[in-house]
């Protein structure tokens, strides 16, 4: 087992993994950009090293300064937790390189399901449903008109090397079709330094289904259910549950199979989310693997018993599976909302001073925040300072008890998204189980067509 | 009332731990208001402490990395001191190499753009250099001891 | 007033442990604020008023029901008015039965031991009993409504 | 079902039934004395009324005062918490009579289970074992030392309106009887009103174990399996877990099934608890019955997922019990640690200004508490300021989480119990469920042989 590992990362993710170590009896050592030297992460871990000023690139996406962190405490391992470094192969390879375990797939893994077109191929040969679609770049505009009249209108044409709705555009018709790949191969080239963009068949209506898998580095892979994360906003998922209501107990076992055996087929260890776009008649199509912890994971711990952050550290060290899929039983509901420092109508960010902060109790809440009265939140990283998730025996069970959680929750001094989830959770169709990724428009400050479509983030 | 008046008067506000005192009389007034006590309308008072907000470390932020500015209420009243602070994180370490004679030691006139020290980090040896003119007046941290972002390394005494 | 004067009543605020003290008389006017106090607002300061600790209701905590003594700080500066605050939960009536008169109204002079009111609770009427003598000069509450511990009912003008 | 349900009771456990209240959509009002005008359970109430000065006898144990609270604010309900009038069969009386339902048994199960030597009896003729006794008071000295030969030394001599271990004590031999017997009439006498005295067969080294059964008015009752509260200082719980290390599944089903009986025999409804001795050998003696809601009750809600105040409101309102025996299904392990204002090692109370207040999250983890940072914990009530339960997939898991969560934990400004819990739990008797109620002399000030048996208390 490893002796003491090193998180790379800040707020309730490096709160979260601080807790899983000491559950497992493993020191931890903190790092921290200057703006974060009074964080709640730092004060936990057992040791802490400033990596560099408060912008990201220079600290958190640091790679020499973490590796260095590492060198100089003696971590045997480090935990990415999500976003920065979470997802960079790069960083999976130095660690290799100089004998720290990255807590995390194998680099290569990392690196193809990083690549859009090729995660796509690679899933489509493993058996997993894909859109149809260009199987790779697209090398001009007079390729994508033929292949789009093939696919059939709408197509949506999306960045090889895309994510968070970048290098992405919709479009519904032969005459739209060369603006949009221009603009599209711009906003990819600008946005990840690669323009390549492939086309793939658009599903109107869809829901957003993923599925939780843990594998171990003995070719042991298991799933845990899915989750479904259709409320987002700008490719942004602001509430999460599991099960879905959309899913019936076969679609579940067959989605969870075929990704099991993917997973398998890609040599898949630690923790990762196979995403899946449901269509309204039942049919699901890959649409991203993220090789990391997810944000929304804890709706799968609640509903599992399962604690994905020790099964992560303990997988790395070596160790099995702790668990049979026949052992995963899903019980009762669980339902997750983002709580963001932000107007909850403009949705325009509120950083400052928290001047109280309060959560209450009860069966059924978890609260993963590194928030707490007279803590700053600085308007350096992302706007999320707490995850609520409740759970019940049932989805109204659940959805009551986020209801009281959050009227009784108390953050002042900073504005948060707490109205709005208030909203969606008195809203018929969202209390209905009858949403798409498109739920969210109704609630945003101008309702323009965004297509509200595809989660890329966390 | 006159002076000893007030001195007496001063003597009592600070005996009784008053915040304000006011008297009036006949065309005369005198209002005392003893200092810091406005301070304790903010969140954390700063005598109290307590609270989970560390109250910010005595070591002030000083001059950003790479631009160590002189730093004269840091260091002393009279003397212009810059400190040059780690750029990164690593392994400090004071010569070329195990063997050979420390880069500089306290009392070497350094310019600037000449080399300080090393700091190791994913196993590139990175050269710190000074960023002006100066006597060296301090070193900070040991030889071979690691060293995080922003931590002091030298003291220089400037011109 | 001379220093002498001053320090006993130093003395005086200290002895009863006061936060303000404040006397004008005939051009004269003495006040006193103790440190400290200010401590009192760090939770909920009045104009920021964030936090969790509510800001003191505006209703001074006042003298304890029971023993209504004189208030003159929260009613006015020049009156001496004793404030008659239930005792009991209930509901309050000003009349012994719905077609009878008021026991008393607004102007009429009140002796100690007279019956103000009644409030009535668990089915039981409660005759509240003035504390003092002298003149009503408010009644809080409306007749039939709902009251609380604490709650004030009856300010009496004494003497 | 309710419209508005007043709650006789304040901190914690008042937020715990607002928290129930509003995930059944009733409204609440709050009744609160001078001393606790900025307590949450008043801000979180719909509506509040305040009942009294800060002397609970004037305040949340008078009954004109919330009664009239109750009807001045058109509740329908009275739900009375544990302690003060929790286990008043005066106050179920009143309600009664003016038409408000009270949140618990039946008046007369009440008062049956309040008077020691009735219940004694009942619960003898209902088939439960007892301990060896006097089956009723004795009358005096000499009947005291014939019945004390019969049962053999040691005996234990208890007041029958007991409560708190006062008019309680145990005698080793003849010699010590007269005293013995003298002592506890006058302690029985001053802290009850009432001298009765009986006599019962004295256990040593014996575990607390206790069943939770939750009834309807329908005749249906079912038990939640058990609990084990041997963690206790002069009868104060300290530590409780489910399920206890001690039982063996045929034993917990046993047990069970005997309590029901017995409950269903006495008309039980809504919740309660039956508390037992185990002795060395396995064998149990019923201790007393709590006809009311337990401190406790939050790691039956672990590990069973029942929402045990919902269930209780439910059925006071008419309805049936929503789950039947066989649906009951335990999982997993839940331990909760009462925290305290007080010094860990000379269990002074420390009341005082909170200045920090954080909890940790991550998964398994519930904190039931009315504290907050700049809360003030006053020195009129009991010193519980948060009561933290982690659950995990068996007991190894719930105790690491609770290390880590009681180490991540802050209290700033008045002194806590986290120290003494923190060293229990590192304790390796306690690790291996080595223990009984005995257990905590080995952390007392003075090791004063106190007997350390019994837990009257929630």
């Amino acid at each position: 087992m490893f002796n003491k590992v090193l998180i790379a990362n800040r707020g309730e993710i490096a709160l979260r993994i601080i807790c899983a170590c000491r559950e497992l009896g493993i020191k931890t050592v903190a790092v921290y950009s200057e703006a974060d030297e009074n964080s709640l992460h730092v004060r936990f871990a057992d040791e802490d090293v400033c990596i560099g000023p408060a912008r990201s690139l220079d600290s958190y996406l640091n790679v020499p300064a973490i590796i260095s962190a590492a060198e100089i405490t003696g971590a045997d391992a480090i935990h990415p937790g999500y976003g920065f470094l979470s997802e960079s192969a790069y960083l999976a390879e130095v660690c290799e390189a100089c004998h720290i375990k990255f807590i995390g797939p194998y680099p290569n893994v990392i690196r193809l399901m990083g690549d859009k077109a090729r995660a796509r191929r690679a899933m489509k040969k493993a058996g997993v449903p894909v859109l149809p679609g260009s199987d790779g770049p697209v090398s001009g505009e007079d390729q994508a008109i033929t292949i789009a009249k093939d696919l059939g209108y709408p197509v949506i044409i999306k960045a090889v090397a895309g994510g968070g709705g970048r290098g992405m555009r919709v479009v519904r018709s032969a005459d739209e079709l060369p603006k949009a790949f221009k603009t599209a191969m711009r906003e990819a080239e600008a946005a990840f330094g690669v323009g390549d963009v492939y086309l793939e068949k658009y599903v109107e209506q869809p829901r957003h289904i993923e599925i939780q898998v843990l594998g171990d580095h003995h070719g042991n892979v298991v799933h845990l259910g899915e989750r479904e994360c259709s409320i987002q906003r700008r490719h942004q998922k602001l509430i999460e549950e599991a099960p879905s209501v959309a899913l019936t107990e076969k679609q579940r076992r067959k989605l969870g199979a075929t990704v099991v055996d993917a997973a398998k087929a890609v040599q898949y260890a630690n923790a990762g989310t196979f995403e899946f776009l449901m269509d309204p008649s039942g049919h699901f199509y890959f649409l991203e693997a993220n090789t990391r912890l997810q944000v929304e994971h804890p709706v799968t711990e609640f509903i599992t018993g399962v604690d994905i952050v020790k099964e992560q550290i303990l997988v790395a060290a070596g160790r099995r599976l702790s668990m049979k899929q026949s052992d995963i039983e899903v019980r009762g509901h669980a339902i997750e909302c983002r709580i963001n420092a932000e107007d909850p109508v403009t949705f325009v960010p509120s950083p400052g001073v928290i001047q109280a902060f309060s959560v209450p109790g009860g069966p059924g809440v978890r609260v993963d925040t590194f928030a707490h009265s007279d803590c700053t939140v600085t308007p350096y990283y992302d706007s999320l300072i707490a995850k609520i998730i409740t759970y019940g025996r049932d989805r109204t069970e659940a959805l009551a008890r986020m209801r009281r959680t959050l009227e009784m929750t108390v953050v002042e001094g900073i504005k948060t998204s707490i109205p709005l989830h208030l909203k969606v959770l008195a809203d018929p169709d969202f209390i209905g189980g009858k949403f798409d990724t498109s739920f969210m428009e109704r609630y945003m400050p101008e309702k323009k067509k965004a297509g509200g479509r595809l989660a890329e983030t966390a | 009332m006159n002076l000893d008046d007030i001195k007496q008067i001063l003597d009592l506000v600070r005996e009784h731990e008053l915040a304000e005192f006011e008297l009036e009389r006949d065309g005369l007034k005198v209002r005392i208001r003893k200092a810091g006590h406005e301070v304790a309308y903010v969140a954390a008072p700063p005598p109290a402490a307590p609270g989970l907000a560390p109250v910010p470390a005595s070591t002030a932020p000083g001059p950003l990395p790479g631009t160590p500015g002189p730093a004269p209420a840091d260091e002393g009243d009279s003397v212009n001191l810059a400190v040059i602070k780690s750029p990164i994180v690593g392994t400090f370490y004071r010569s070329p190499e195990p063997t050979a004679a420390a880069f500089v030691k306290v009392g070497d006139m350094v310019s600037k753009g000449q080399v300080l020290c090393i700091i190791e980090a994913m196993k590139l040896m990175n050269e710190i250099e000074s960023d002006c003119d100066g006597e060296v007046a301090a070193v900070y941290v040991e030889n071979g001891k690691p060293v995080q972002f922003g931590d002091r390394l030298f003291a220089i005494k400037v011109g």
